[in-house]
């Protein structure tokens, strides 16, 4: 059986080798604008991805339209003006998950893409979990190109040496550590500007109230207000006080630094922080930085995907068509992700093509735990996120877990989760 | 060649009335200076022959033409403005020949013009050179000039002289004048400096609260002025005006101002007993050698309280009993305050008005 | 007469350096921090020399930018010389041929110089995308012209007001009607108030950043959007040091004078 | 007469007389009208989203709502930082105008200095800051240059805030200001006018601060419980940063001014027997006043649209940075709640009518007269 599956999954790879020829047979012409925020550091893994689009289709004038700024806020904001103004780009970047279904394919501006997936055969080499948050019943609407981790805890070895201490696997372990090194001078855990906080809310929330309370959360069968939502921002809390505390004013690279130089001996960030520190820092993963699972959350792989869509009166179908054709597939896929410090989404990845941590996180992906992340747009709403961001604002001025349990709580009812 | 006429012209700006129907007749070739203290609506009068201002009621006609409705460049007149009005990023030729170009003359027409206007007006060496590179006296000669070019049928000047030193004004006066007699064009001056006035013009206008006082020639206005005001406001310096009592008639007719007696002659328009106002010019009072012409009981001895030696003649300030007045004298009086000196009054230009209407009595 | 050394100079000097070293060190930061190679930077040696020069940034920076450059430079200098050509003429009616009402209208003109931009923002990308300018750079060029128009007008208005009404009357009696009078003695003489007019516009749209982001599509995208530090800085920088005693007065005439 | 020309000149202003109607007034209006309707939620994006009237629910959502914390957080930021951008940037720049103004060798040099910083985009301003202000360099590491221990303040991440004060006695506040603002203009006022001063001012004033102090228990409250807001500490670097690219604008208005006043007059200062100061103090300054009112007037109007700087400085979500034109933009695209991201355009919009329609009237007036 397990043959035949794969004998299907070669020939459907065949088959879209045959037919990648066949389209550019078909001599796609004219523009296709990608649109998306990744500029800087991501910058040539969207590039690598272009070229191969270009020798494909050498007749479409490829615009890469990048949009700076901190996670996106910038380009979400333009694409809503252009989306509202009437002119959507031909393909545009989105979080998979509620940013994709709670604001795109709730406003019906998005192509049902199922005929495509079922064209490709993508159904099967994409994990059904990872379905289920670009789909509704009503269809599939985008392509994912990534798979980025967010419970990761980042630390360098050698510094834990020097400072007697280890990775810790629980939050227990954490604090106990974490009172040595406030001893030493040194910051347990770097927190960077007020995302990254959200960011760790969501690793500490997951340790603490565990997987099928935080699914429970997002579909509405848990208050944020119950006995598990208040036990999560009590914990939280608890863990602020060895953050340090002139987080609001640092980038999350800067934080990423204080590990990299000895002054912090942890960081909780999404597993870009490993290509931050190859590429940019030139360090060498597993012996300069290594890494695991953010405190409490072993066996669990909190998620959260870039993915391509195609927005109703794009103005040019076919070569978005093709454009997503290739995120999907393995070349592409293998292409991006080793560059951008991600791993593929497709089960069928070449992983010779990763580096230590990619590989390492491919391997986790697949017998891992799946949920989706909070602070990265897989498990509510904008509106949710925006309140969210009130929320949090609250909790680190009163630090009163009760408030900020009740407060999330209304903000959900107020922004329809779970329905 | 043009008169101009003016019937019942006012003016109102919202609810000010600043020109009060002026009925005014000037004569072609006439050299008309208006003059008035400052708010007497007299540059509003030559900004309405200029069709700068609207007129609010009453007429004015250049020629035989009314020209209420004519656009100010199709009334063919100059006008030369206190501050010269040069475009400053024009050279002297080009500010004359703006108008010119303007009435799309042909180009040999406005170079013949404007250098034959340029050598009257001696502005031929500068004829490149922009306007901030010019002193006082040659800028004032180029609005002149700008006027000219056009040869109009009536010039207007508003205070052209005013920004001028004391010497350049006096220099530029007597050019405007024989200006003036050169060109022999309708002109209309505005001015607050009675001796331009009295030194320019045929004929002067005098305005007061946008009211004409009196129109006259020069002499006329000076020595027969018809009120009190006009008696003020010309002469240099002013007019002595002391209150006094006329007492008697007929030859025996006798003045009296505080203490001083003297006797005048007949004023058929006075009463025994009369309050009035006595007007008498400083240069109507003589001293020395020129006393022998006054009737001696006209002589009075006089106390100096100062002498001020202007050169040729001399101002004397002086009390007679409980009276001051102020003289000027020929030559050159040399006197210390205290001193005693003997002065003749020539009353037979003797001015008399009324004290309440202020109207001349004659 | 030599001046002499007295204990407040010394210290009115100590005062002027002071205040201006302070006033360079933001300079001084980010001319060596765009110096550095990535991996010498760092926020506690943030103010030392860079151990190597590394001049790559900027051109990085450059082949980056280039589009963005060329797009702002386009905006930009359209944007202006619409907007002060129009104010040109708006200030010239406001200060030499004023009507019944034309005070009023010129205050609700003024008005329009104080909304923050994000009050317009809706209905100006819908109006937009109704005239078939969104995205582009005619549609961010006109909304430019627009709000530019107020302060262009009140400049050009202050430095009309300046000009002697005699001179306006003299050219009536001259035969010049309203348009002549613009282009042969108002117009020859507002150059300075131009130079000032279009610095201002200049920087002001150069450094404009919502509107950028918001209005134009990707390759229509202005400098301050596909920004670089120093980069977006530099052409400012460069022409204001240059007109600088202009631009100064042009800030008065916008802003004193009313 | 003229006539003609008139039409022209009216022609000529016809363009912009109808694209400031719509541009202005008219997106005014309708970003009031959106204001008033519920556009929002996940089908705002729709192609044709649903607008239902709802009147002022978003107003008083914003200023008594549950989620309007963060709103009038922002709101409060925004008016300390008014206030201290004024003081610092006129402060400052009135103190670099008078060292220029006495002809320093170099004074060229220096003027450009301290000009220079207004020519950039507040996007560069603010990530040049952000650099300059990072606890753990710039600035905080200044004194270890010269021997010293580093600073410890965290310039854009601290949490602290002074002069707090509880939202939910909005209304007692708002009176209390009522009533000094009363008391103040009526001592000023107290030497020309004495019964008009007591009568019109101070008494009303009196009685109002004394019942806002008796009366305080029983007004309504503005909130369901308590909200402290204050000045937090962490905009002072936004502060800095703007009074650093503004107080060089601010001197160069003083300097033209001081400029402008004809030696002859310092000359008789001088012989007066005035010192530098007192010249400043008494001469100078007073002359130049409608520069201060116009300084004011720009600077308040800078500080109330503070979007990109802010943005640039601390991000998006820095909650003791926030200001109001910021959230205006983060809940209209982010959260696309689009008639709650007008409301508070609309906000915004009153605030700076309130310090412009008197200066716009005012200036009218002057105008007229001459």
């Amino acid at each position: 059986m397990k043959k035949f599956i794969t004998l299907c999954c070669a020939c459907a790879a065949m088959l879209m080798l045959l037919t990648a020829p066949v389209a550019s047979a078909k001599e796609l012409s004219g523009k296709l604008e990608i649109f998306s925020w990744w500029a800087g550091d991501e910058g040539p893994a969207l590039q690598a991805l272009i070229d191969q689009y270009k020798a494909a289709n050498p007749k479409v004038e490829v615009v890469n339209a990048t949009v700076t700024g901190g996670s996106g806020v910038n380009a979400k904001a333009v694409l809503k003006t252009r989306m509202l103004g009437g002119e959507p780009p031909d393909s545009f970047q989105v979080h998979a998950g509620q940013e994709l279904i709670g604001t795109w394919v709730k406003a019906d501006r998005m192509e049902d893409l199922t005929f495509l997936f079922k064209e490709q055969g993508w159904e099967k080499v994409f994990p059904a979990g990872l379905v289920k948050q670009i789909g509704t019943d009503k269809g599939i609407w985008s392509v994912p190109v990534n798979i980025h981790r967010s419970n990761v805890v980042w630390y360098v070895p050698e510094n834990l040496k020097k400072w007697g201490i280890a990775a810790p696997a629980s939050w227990d372990e954490f604090f106990a550590a974490a009172e040595v090194l406030k001893a030493k001078g040194i910051v347990p855990l770097a927190l960077a500007e007020n995302w990254t906080i959200n960011h760790l809310w969501e690793s500490v929330a997951l340790s603490a109230i565990g997987v099928e309370n935080w699914e429970a959360l997002w579909s509405g069968k848990l208050a944020f207000d119950s006995q598990a939502g208040v036990k999560a921002w009590q914990l939280f809390g608890k863990v602020l006080e060895y953050t340090n505390k002139d987080a609001a004013s640092l980038s999350w690279q800067q934080a990423t630094d204080m590990v990299v130089d000895g002054r912090a001996a942890f960081n909780i960030m999404g597993d870009w922080a490993a290509g931050y520190m190859t590429t940019t820092k030139k360090l060498v993963p597993g012996k300069d930085f290594g890494w695991a699972a953010s405190p409490g959350t072993g066996g669990k792989f909190m998620f959260l995907a870039d993915s391509f869509g195609l927005p109703k009166g794009a103005p040019n179908r076919d070569n978005v068509i093709a454009w997503l054709t290739l995120l999907g597939s393995r070349e592409g896929s293998d292409a991006f992700n080793p560059l951008k410090g991600s791993i593929s989404a497709r089960t069928d990845s070449d992983l010779t093509k990763y580096n230590v941590y990619g590989q390492s996180a491919a391997a986790d992906f697949s017998k891992d735990l799946i949920v989706g992340s909070l602070a990265h747009g897989v498990s509510a709403n904008e509106g949710f996120m925006n309140d969210f961001a009130s929320v949090m604002e609250m909790f680190l001025k009163s630090r009163d877990a009760m408030a900020a349990a009740k407060a999330a709580q209304q903000i959900a009812v107020k922004n329809g989760i779970g329905k | 060649m043009a008169q101009v006429e003016l019937s019942k012209v006012s003016k109102q700006f919202g609810a000010t009335k600043v020109v009060r129907g002026i009925d005014l007749k000037i004569e072609d070739n006439e050299f008309i200076v208006l003059v008035g203290p400052s708010g007497c609506g007299k540059s509003t009068v030559l900004r309405m022959i200029a069709g700068l201002e609207s007129v609010s009621s009453g007429e004015i006609r250049i020629g035989d033409r009314p020209v209420n409705q004519v656009a100010p460049k199709d009334r063919n007149v100059a006008m030369v403005f206190q501050n010269y009005a040069l475009y400053p990023h024009m050279s002297v030729y080009e500010n004359m020949a703006f108008s010119l170009k303007m009435a799309k003359e042909s180009r040999d027409e406005i170079e013949r013009k404007v250098r034959e206007a340029a050598e009257i007006l001696e502005l031929t060496p500068y004829l490149d050179r922009k306007p901030a590179a010019l002193s006082g006296g040659q800028r004032q000669r180029v609005a002149m000039g700008r006027a000219i070019v056009r040869s109009p049928s009536v010039f207007l000047f508003d205070e052209p002289l005013s920004n001028l030193d004391a010497q350049l004004r006096t220099q530029m006066r007597m050019e405007l004048k024989k200006l003036h007699l050169k060109m022999n064009t309708t002109t209309i001056y505005v001015t607050h400096d009675q001796i331009e006035a009295m030194t320019l013009a045929d004929r002067i206008v005098i305005l007061k609260d946008g009211e004409i006082q009196q129109v006259g020639t020069p002499i006329e206005v000076f020595e027969r002025p018809v009120n009190r005001f006009v008696a003020g406001f010309i002469g240099n310096p002013p007019i002595n005006m002391l209150s006094a009592t006329i007492s008697g008639a007929g030859p025996g007719t006798m003045l009296a101002m505080g203490s001083l007696h003297l006797p005048i002659p007949p004023q058929p328009a006075c009463h025994d007993g009369q309050r009035v106002l006595a007007g008498i010019r400083p240069d109507a009072i003589e001293i020395g050698s020129r006393l022998v012409g006054l009737r001696t009981d006209w002589h009075v001895q006089a106390e100096v309280v100062l002498a001020e030696i202007l050169g040729g003649h001399s101002l004397l300030e002086f009390t007679v009993g409980d009276i001051s007045m102020i003289a000027e004298l020929e030559g050159r009086i040399i006197a210390r305050p205290g001193e005693k000196v003997a002065l003749g009054f020539d009353l037979d230009r003797l001015l008399l008005f009324d004290p309440q209407s202020g109207l001349a009595l004659r | 007469m030599k001046r002499k050394i007295t204990l407040s100079t010394i210290v009115f000097y100590a005062a002027l350096i002071l205040l201006a070293m302070a006033y360079l060190l933001p300079a001084y930061l980010t001319v060596i921090t765009s110096l550095k190679a990535p991996v010498d930077i760092s926020l506690p040696r943030s103010w030392e020399f860079p151990s190597t020069l590394n001049l790559s940034s900027f051109g990085d920076a450059f082949d980056l930018l280039r589009p963005n450059i060329v797009n702002s430079l386009i905006l930009t200098v359209c944007a202006t010389f619409f907007s002060t050509v129009l104010g040109s003429l708006n200030g010239y009616v406001f200060a030499k041929w004023r009507f019944p009402g034309s005070e009023i209208l010129f205050t609700l003109f003024l008005f329009g110089m104080f909304i923050p931009y994000q009050v317009v923002l809706i209905p100006l990308f819908h109006t937009l995308r109704a005239m078939h300018l969104y995205g582009g750079l005619p549609g961010l060029i006109l909304a430019h012209v627009v709000y530019g128009l107020p302060i262009t007008s009140l400049i050009f208005r202050n430095f009309y007001a300046q000009i002697p009404d005699s001179l306006m009357e003299s050219a009536t009696l001259d035969g010049a009607g309203f348009f002549s009078i613009y282009t042969r003695i108002i117009f020859p003489l507002s150059i300075p108030g131009f130079v000032v007019t279009s610095l201002w516009q200049f920087t002001q749209i150069w450094n404009e950043f919502l509107w950028g982001i918001c209005l134009t599509r990707h390759s229509a995208n202005p400098i301050t959007v596909g920004l670089a530090n120093i980069m977006a800085a530099l052409p400012v920088l460069l022409i204001y040091i240059l007109l600088g005693r202009y631009f100064i007065r042009g800030l008065l005439a916008g802003s004193v004078k009313e | 007469m003229r006539n003609h020309d008139r039409i022209k000149a009216l022609c000529t202003l016809s363009p912009s007389i109808i694209l400031i109607g719509i541009f202005v007034y008219g997106f005014i209006g309708n970003t009031f009208w959106i204001s008033l309707t519920d556009w929002g939620g996940v089908a705002s994006l729709a192609e044709n989203p649903v607008k239902n009237f709802t009147g002022f629910g978003n107003y008083t959502e914003l200023f008594a709502g549950f989620l309007g914390g963060s709103f009038r957080q922002d709101l409060v930021n925004a008016v300390y930082y008014s206030v201290s951008l004024l003081a610092g940037a006129i402060g400052i720049g009135l103190f670099l105008a008078v060292l220029l103004d006495n002809k320093p060798v170099g004074e060229a040099f220096f003027r450009t200095v301290f000009l220079y910083p207004m020519s950039l985009s507040f996007i560069v301003t603010g990530t040049i800051w952000r650099w300059m202000l990072s606890p753990q360099g710039g600035v905080n590491i200044l004194p270890t240059y010269v021997g010293l221990d580093p600073l410890q303040f965290r310039w854009l991440s601290s949490t602290e805030a002074v002069m707090e004060f509880d939202w939910q006695n909005l209304l007692q506040i708002a009176l209390y200001i009522l009533a000094a603002v009363l008391i103040i203009w009526g001592l000023w006022q107290v030497k020309q006018q004495p019964r008009r001063a007591m009568s019109r001012l101070l008494v009303p004033g009196v009685v109002l601060g004394g019942g806002a102090w008796l009366g305080g228990d029983i007004l309504p409250k503005a909130l369901f419980m308590e909200e402290m807001h204050g000045f937090n500490l962490a905009t002072l670097g936004i502060i800095m940063a703007t009074v650093w690219q503004y107080s060089g604008y601010t001197m160069a208005l003083y300097l033209a001014g001081f400029t402008g006043i004809s030696q002859d007059l310092r000359d008789a200062a001088m012989l007066d027997g005035a010192s530098s100061a007192s010249y400043y103090r008494h001469i100078a300054l007073p002359m130049v006043k409608p520069i201060t009112i116009s300084a004011v007037i720009i600077l308040s109007h800078i500080s109330l649209k503070m979007f990109d700087l802010i943005f640039a400085m601390t991000g998006p979500d820095n909650g003791s940075t926030g200001h109001p034109a910021l959230n205006m933009y983060l809940t209209t695209f982010r959260a696309n709640e689009f008639s709650r991201g007008a409301a508070i355009a609309i906000i915004l919009f009153l605030i700076a009518a309130t310090f412009i329609i008197p200066y716009l009237i005012s200036s009218y007036r002057q105008r007229r007269i001459r």
